[in-house]
């Protein structure tokens, strides 16, 4: 069973399912705590680290909270 | 068919990552469960990574097709490679069949509990083709 | 050449969240910063959706292809798509250039600040391709 769910934790195949609003908003807490600390923008792979998750996730929750479509312009009117 | 795309990347360990997120989004438009995307992240995990190490044993030439398709409710992911084989396919897909000692044999294993229906299309020295279906609840 | 990637998928709005994930998770492999990585996005956005509405006039029939490279530090980014194609690409991509009333005519504008090089090639009846690139800084 620990060598099964070691494998399962290393292939990224289950994972404690976190909402990716959830973990959008704490990447961006972590961005900000980070920031502040090193005095410089962090990286998606510092803010990963930190987050104990793949930079892949990370990318795809910090989409999840944006805009559906085109930032600037409406695909339609 | 309502929508579908087609993904091509080199047989690198870094693009599991892309595959996985990209089934994602592309599955996020059928608006699942978390836990049904992460068992469809799971699923192409473990489908990308035998392409990448079993069907071209690590070598970073290869080229894998992940393909995703929306059918009403369902979505179907393909994942194909153009590497080694299998000589017996439904004994591969037997819990702990495995060829490399170190691993577990379990990859085949998950993918059937994560989706609903998993077929394996592959030649010996031509390649796999693992087809994977999954039913979502309907909520609407 | 580090590592790329091919997408492809109909010309449906809903894929504009698909391409830019896809291209935002490849880039990860880079270590962007967030906002390199939404300056990136957003160029994808707008490539992206101007081959929708523009190249293919928002019908759902056509392809769009995006590809993405990885050298050294530099990420180029290729969207493509076989529609209608521009007469003056220069006359385009000026700010505020538009040929709807109804927009702004900024997308080339957005992808010319997002991205450190914005090149189109595009012929009438045969289609456009906008290959952009990036230079991320360095932090190794
Ligand atoms: N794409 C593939 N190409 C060639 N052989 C494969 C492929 N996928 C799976 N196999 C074979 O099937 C076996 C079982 O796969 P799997 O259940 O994922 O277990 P594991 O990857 O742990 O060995 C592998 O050990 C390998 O021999
Ligand atoms: N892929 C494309 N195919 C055909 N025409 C295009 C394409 N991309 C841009 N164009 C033309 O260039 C113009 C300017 O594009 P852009 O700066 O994004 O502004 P907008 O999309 O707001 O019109 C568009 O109005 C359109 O006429
Ligand atoms: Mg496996
Ligand atoms: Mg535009």
């Amino acid at each position: 069973i620990g060598e099964i769910r070691r494998y399962l934790r290393d292939n990224n195949a289950i994972r404690v399912s976190r909402s990716l609003r959830d973990v959008a908003y704490k990447a961006l807490q972590v961005r900000d705590a980070l920031a502040s600390k090193n005095a410089r923008e962090p990286s998606v792979n510092e803010i990963a680290a930190e987050l104990k998750l793949p930079e892949e996730e990370v990318v795809l929750a910090l989409d999840a909270i944006q805009e559906p479509v085109s930032l600037f312009e409406p695909i339609y009117h | 068919m309502l929508n579908r795309f087609r993904l091509e990347f080199p047989s690198r360990p870094e693009n599991v990552g892309l595959a996985r997120v990209a089934v994602a989004a592309f599955a996020a438009q059928l608006d699942p469960t978390l836990e049904e995307l992460d068992e469809i992240k799971g699923a192409v995990s473990e489908a990308v990574t035998n392409a990448i190490i079993h069907g071209y044993g690590n070598s970073p030439d290869g080229i894998v097709i992940v393909e995703g398709i929306l059918y009403g409710d369902a979505i179907e992911v393909c994942v194909e490679d153009a590497g080694k084989g299998m000589e017996d396919v439904a004994r591969a897909m037997e819990p702990e069949q495995t060829s490399d000692p170190e691993r577990l044999g379990l990859g085949f294993t998950f993918m059937k509990t994560f989706m609903d229906e998993v077929k394996v299309d592959s030649v010996p020295g031509q390649g796999t083709r693992v087809i994977m279906r999954k039913q979502l609840a309907t909520r609407h």
